[in-house]
């Protein structure tokens, strides 16, 4: 039997949905019979392959990058997952949004720096004028909202996609869980 | 929280206040005659402040909260006094038809204010109001009381201009 | 009038249920555990019928009814399940949290929240309407008591406790549209309210974390039910 | 003063009002004021006095003649002559003219279609009697139907009657008045309320405010005969605060009607007794809707609530109350006088009577017309309205206001009724008409409709006061082409779920100009959007 190939992306977020992810503990080992993963802060490559199954994707949409990795996930990707409050709503990411982007990189480079009191021009990303939830950007197959989604709602709806079904994670997680 | 019922007094000695007063009066102190007094208030101080709201609302028995929501649901009231002179710009359908919008971004951007503001040496206020009802003289702006018709943006910056300078 | 002719038979959802003549279609409902969402309904305040999420089907009536404020009448025939109504209450949900900042997993009410609990019911698990984002203020002026505009719905349920109950008026809405919002007094600092008794009700009918006592942090703050008693004497006293 | 006290005076003011040879008649309505008409009423007379003809002339300023595009406008009613666009300087010429030829110069045509294909029913005085002067207002047969009802008829008769001539209210919905009455009229209630909607709202129009400057007597008759068939002892009239000169007329009438006996307690010494108040509007336009009206008069925010019950089972005070709409009452003095027979000669089928529009826009005659039911769109367009200027070609034609819709230019042959209307997605509405010529972007029109919703929404329930700012945005959206098809596909559901769940109509009709505009000008829409996000994507 071929693995499917799994991408996963953390765009604006914390990791907590990856930490879930990795808090299947056990399961993970029944998936890996089943899953490959090609793609993300798991492994180590930098390009999006192609052809990927199912991608997850943690984090809202904020950089000129956060966009160009979800577009390209989108379209390398059969499935796309849209996985924890700040892919599904921008939670709290977006709650800069308040602020012109300019007050916001004062603030966190300059203001509240301790040293080099500058705002990074290059090696940064620059901002978009709002942090967004990912589906207002590209088409999105699954939902699995929480903050962060437990493992088990994870699994469930791995498990589900692994069947082919398309998973109803409604009872298990939800916004903020 | 207020437990006497008896008359209040009326925030001055401002004479005027007997107008509204009279107008109260009239209506037998009733809560419903709140919209009634405030258009009374406002017509005779130009605006509505906390004062006035305070010995409406003591006077009619009304909730300080409600007087404020009510004053503030209806646009017609203004809580802040008004400049030298008015410029209300109708946007209603056929004004809108006819370049309302013109005429307002020409005001707009010669006071550098946006509607219901008051350029800064108070001469001149900038309102908008849904519907003159003059409509066959769209488009149409009320300066001071005044309605004119078949404005243009040159026309209504020429009547402001001469109230800058006045 | 005897007392058989009050009593009226009606369908809902295909259930034939009896009622008494003059119940809503909410409460007759709710009697027979069939459930209708609501979020600006509560037993024992005024009915205002302004969140629309109780609307249901009545047969032979092209119109929706709000099911909170609609009497029963004899051989009425209610749905309050179908695909349309699934979808407008989807909708009206995501309409509200596009219309403030809900930011559930950081909320004090998280767990305990109203409008939480009724996206995960109704199965929302995303907002398709582009969220507004919009700049709100959090009031904690108040020495026991904050209020967070971000989290409010304008179900006006503190407004109306604070009359109805305790009679104080302290809360009401001022602007219209989307400007309105809930204020104490003359538009002042809770805390500088002159009318307020700093009861609690008003947080604790609260159906999101707007209203909260100070001092809890995320998902902390859980709120009292009180008035259902209320309501109960009430009942009683008019049957 | 007695019934027949009234008739005697009325006939001694008819002798009166028409003693001297010329009546020099100036408009002095809100429309031709603001052109400089009371500057020219003042020229008039200093002529006159000149010219010492102060025996066989005399100056009358009058409610509206209709063409306000023309404005001032000055008729000579014994010689059937209009002058338009008159300045204080053609005062002179037109007072040496009298009884010779017409000022040629200053002289309007009163044979082209906008004169003579309008019937004239609800402004019969209009631009002929002083809306200030009760007495012009009894010379012409004023308060001969309340007279006539209080003396003669009972109060069933006078329903019957109304419902009889098919009348439907003018405000927008069409509801049978004749139905509204009766039904207040059976409804239990300590006391009935009449209450008068002059809260004009739509923008775009100014029927009610016209009527109430030019005949402010015709609406108090019509609410006394009101109340007299549904057993109120107390009216309101609820009007904009931004009419003063309407308010100010309609406070003058009223103090005269009640100097006359005509209002108050015990009406010309029968026991019948009413009285009317003025409430004002302070700018909210849901304040139109009956029930959030009713909260305002009750002096509190104009929050609609859900009916039932109806206002004329609870309305003001919970008590049953029957609202209408200026141009209804306006209606049912002649209605009484003439018949309902002859009243239900005018129109089509289930459209009864005339109806007075707001004419305005993109336009050569701008201004207030009567015309009868049934009447087709094209011919109020381009006859009675003289076409599009500027050699332009007309697009669209907005009726109904912000409920309403936009029809278009292939459709003008469509009669003016209530269903017609409606089959093409607008509604008859107060009267408001605007005309939209090519050079209008169809989205912008309805962009335009959606700000105003969203401002006016009293934000009560949550469809009309999110749904609406959404709606909006999207539209904002899409005029600067930044919107996707999907965005229209979210734009669609919007008008669908607003439509169906808001409180009250105006949310249940906020949608209508987006759907109408939809329906007869997607192309429009459709040049503005780029593909959906899905094949955007994809394309990457």
């Amino acid at each position: 039997m071929t693995k499917l190939r799994l991408a996963t992306t953390w765009l604006d977020g914390c990791s907590g949905c990856h930490m879930s992810f990795l808090d299947m503990d056990e399961l993970l080992v029944d998936l890996a019979g089943q899953i490959e993963v090609v793609y993300g802060p798991l492994v180590d490559r930098k390009d999006v392959p192609e052809e990927i199954d199912i991608a997850l994707v943690e984090g809202a949409v904020s950089s000129e990058h956060d966009l160009e990795l979800v577009r390209k996930l989108r379209a390398n990707s059969r499935i796309l997952v849209s996985l924890g409050d700040c892919a599904v709503t921008s939670n709290v990411p977006a709650m800069r949004n308040h602020f012109p982007v300019k007050q916001v990189l004062e603030c966190g480079y300059q203001q509240n720096a301790d040293r080099n009191q500058s705002i990074p021009s290059d090696v940064i990303p620059a901002l978009l004028p709002q942090t967004r939830p990912i589906h207002e950007y590209i088409p999105v197959d699954v939902f699995i909202p929480g903050c962060p989604p437990c493992a088990k709602a994870i699994h469930f709806a791995l498990a589900a996609l692994l069947k082919g079904e398309t998973p109803d994670v409604h009872e298990l997680t939800r916004f903020g869980a | 929280m207020r437990t006497d019922f008896s008359k209040p007094a009326p925030p001055s000695n401002d004479k005027r206040w007997k107008m509204i007063d009279a107008a109260m009066r009239r209506y037998g102190h009733k809560p419903h005659a709140l919209i009634e007094t405030l258009h009374t208030v406002q017509s005779v101080f130009g605006y509505l402040d906390d004062d006035a709201f305070r010995y409406v609302a003591a006077s009619l028995r009304v909730p300080l909260s409600k007087v404020y929501g009510v004053a503030t649901f209806y646009h017609f009231f203004r809580l802040k006094p008004k400049g030298e002179h008015t410029c209300v710009v109708c946007t209603g359908t056929a004004c809108y038809i006819k370049g309302a919008n013109q005429i307002m971004k020409a005001l707009e951007d010669e006071l550098g204010l946006r509607a219901g503001e008051t350029t800064p040496d108070n001469k001149v206020s900038l309102m908008t109001a849904r519907c003159v009802g003059a409509c066959g003289l769209a488009p149409v702006v009320v300066m001071d009381e005044e309605v004119v018709g078949q404005m243009t943006p040159d026309k209504v910056l020429e009547r402001v201009q001469a109230w800058r300078e006045s | 009038m005897t007392p058989s002719s009050r009593v009226k038979t009606l369908t809902i959802d295909g259930r034939p249920v009896s009622a008494r003549s003059g119940e809503t279609i909410l409460k007759v409902a709710r009697e027979n555990n069939i459930f209708i969402p609501t979020l600006c309904h509560m037993d024992g305040l005024s009915p205002v019928g302004a969140c629309r999420l109780c609307l249901v089907e009545i047969k032979g009536s092209s119109k929706l009814v709000p099911a909170c404020i609609t009497s029963i009448f004899e051989g009425m025939e209610v749905s309050t399940k179908s695909e349309q109504l699934d979808k407008y209450r989807k909708m009206i949900l995501a309409l509200l949290f596009s219309e403030r900042n809900h930011v559930c997993s950081v909320c004090v009410s998280n767990g305990h929240c109203e409008l939480q609990t009724l996206a995960q019911t109704l199965g929302l698990e995303h907002v398709h309407v582009p969220y507004l984002y919009p700049v709100m203020d959090v009031d904690a002026s108040h020495e026991r008591f904050v209020s967070d505009h971000s989290r409010c719905v304008l179900c006006t349920r503190c407004v109306r406790v604070c009359e109805e109950i305790e009679g104080a008026h302290t809360w009401d809405i001022m602007g219209r549209g989307a400007e309105a919002k809930i204020i104490s007094d003359l538009n002042q600092p809770w805390g500088f309210s002159e009318s307020c008794t700093s009861c609690g009700k008003c947080v604790h009918v609260c159906p999101t974390g707007a209203l909260f006592e100070a001092g809890k942090s995320t998902a902390e703050m859980t709120k009292r039910q009180f008035l259902p008693y209320l309501s109960l004497m009430r009942g009683e006293k008019n049957d | 003063m007695t019934p027949d006290e009234i008739r005697v005076s009325a006939k001694k003011y008819r002798a009166e009002r028409t003693k001297k040879k010329h009546h020099v008649c100036v408009c002095m309505a809100a429309g031709c004021l603001s052109a400089g008409s009371d500057v020219v009423k003042t020229a008039l007379e200093e002529n006159i006095e000149k010219e010492g003809l102060g025996d066989s002339c005399e100056v009358r300023g009058v409610g509206c003649l209709g063409l306000c595009s023309a404005g001032p406008l000055v008729s000579l009613d014994k010689e059937r002559v209009l002058y338009q666009n008159v300045k204080p300087h053609h005062a002179g010429d037109i007072i040496k003219s009298l009884g010779k030829e017409p000022v040629k110069e200053i002289q309007c045509d009163l044979d082209q279609p906008f004169f003579i294909s309008q019937k004239k029913v609800v402004l019969e005085n209009s631009g002929r009697i002083d809306p200030e002067r009760i007495e012009d207002y009894l010379a012409v047969g004023g308060y001969s139907a309340l007279i006539e009802v209080l003396t003669n008829w009972t109060s069933s008769e006078v329903v019957d009657e109304v419902t009889q001539s098919g009348l439907r209210g003018r405000g927008g919905g069409g509801y049978p008045t004749g139905l509204k009455w009766s039904t207040v009229a059976k409804a239990d209630g300590t006391e009935k309320y009449v209450v008068c909607n002059a809260d004009e709202g739509d923008p775009g129009a100014f029927m009610d405010r016209c009527i109430l400057e030019s005949d402010p007597h015709r609406v108090i008759e019509g609410m006394t005969i009101a109340s007299f068939a549904v057993g109120a002892k107390l009216g309101y009239v609820y009007v904009r605060a931004e009419y003063p000169l309407a308010i100010d007329r309609l406070r003058k009438a009223i103090q005269q009607a009640k100097k006359f006996d005509l209002l108050g307690a015990n009406i010309l010494g029968m026991p019948f007794s009413f009285d009317i108040e003025i409430r004002l509007g302070a700018g909210a336009f849901v304040c139109g809707e009956e029930t959030a009206l009713i909260a305002s008069i009750e002096g509190k925010r104009g929050n609609p609530r859900p009916r039932p019950p109806y206002p004329a089972e609870r309305g003001v005070r919970n008590q049953p109350t029957l609202i209408n709409n200026v141009e209804t009452y306006a209606n049912i003095a002649p209605i009484i006088r003439h018949g309902a027979e002859w009243y239900s000669g005018m129109g089509t089928e289930s459209s009864k009577g005339t109806k007075v529009f707001a004419l305005a826009g993109q336009i050569k005659n701008t201004g207030l017309i009567e015309v009868p039911m049934g009447i087709s769109l094209s011919e109020i367009i381009y006859e009675i309205g003289g076409g599009i200027p500027g050699g332009k070609k007309c697009k669209a034609v907005q009726t109904g206001g912000p409920s309403g819709g936009c029809i278009p230019e292939e459709h003008l042959n469509i009669s003016v009724d209530y269903e017609s209307l409606k089959s093409l997605g607008s509604i008859m509405g107060s009267g408001g008409m605007i005309v939209i010529d090519e050079t209008a972007n169809m989205v912008d029109v309805a962009q335009y409709f959606m700000e105003f919703c969203r401002s006016e929404s009293c934000g009560k329930c949550v469809p009309c006061r999110v749904g609406t700012v959404q709606m909006h945005k999207l539209l904002e959206k899409i005029s600067a082409g930044d919107a996707t098809v999907d965005d229209l596909t979210l734009l669609i559901d919007l008008c669908d779920l607003v439509r169906n769940t808001s409180l009250c109509g105006l949310g249940q009709t906020a949608p209508n100009p987006v759907l109408s505009t939809l329906r007869f000008f997607r192309d429009e829409y459709a040049a503005l959007l780029k593909p959906s996000s899905a094949t955007a994507a994809a394309d990457e």
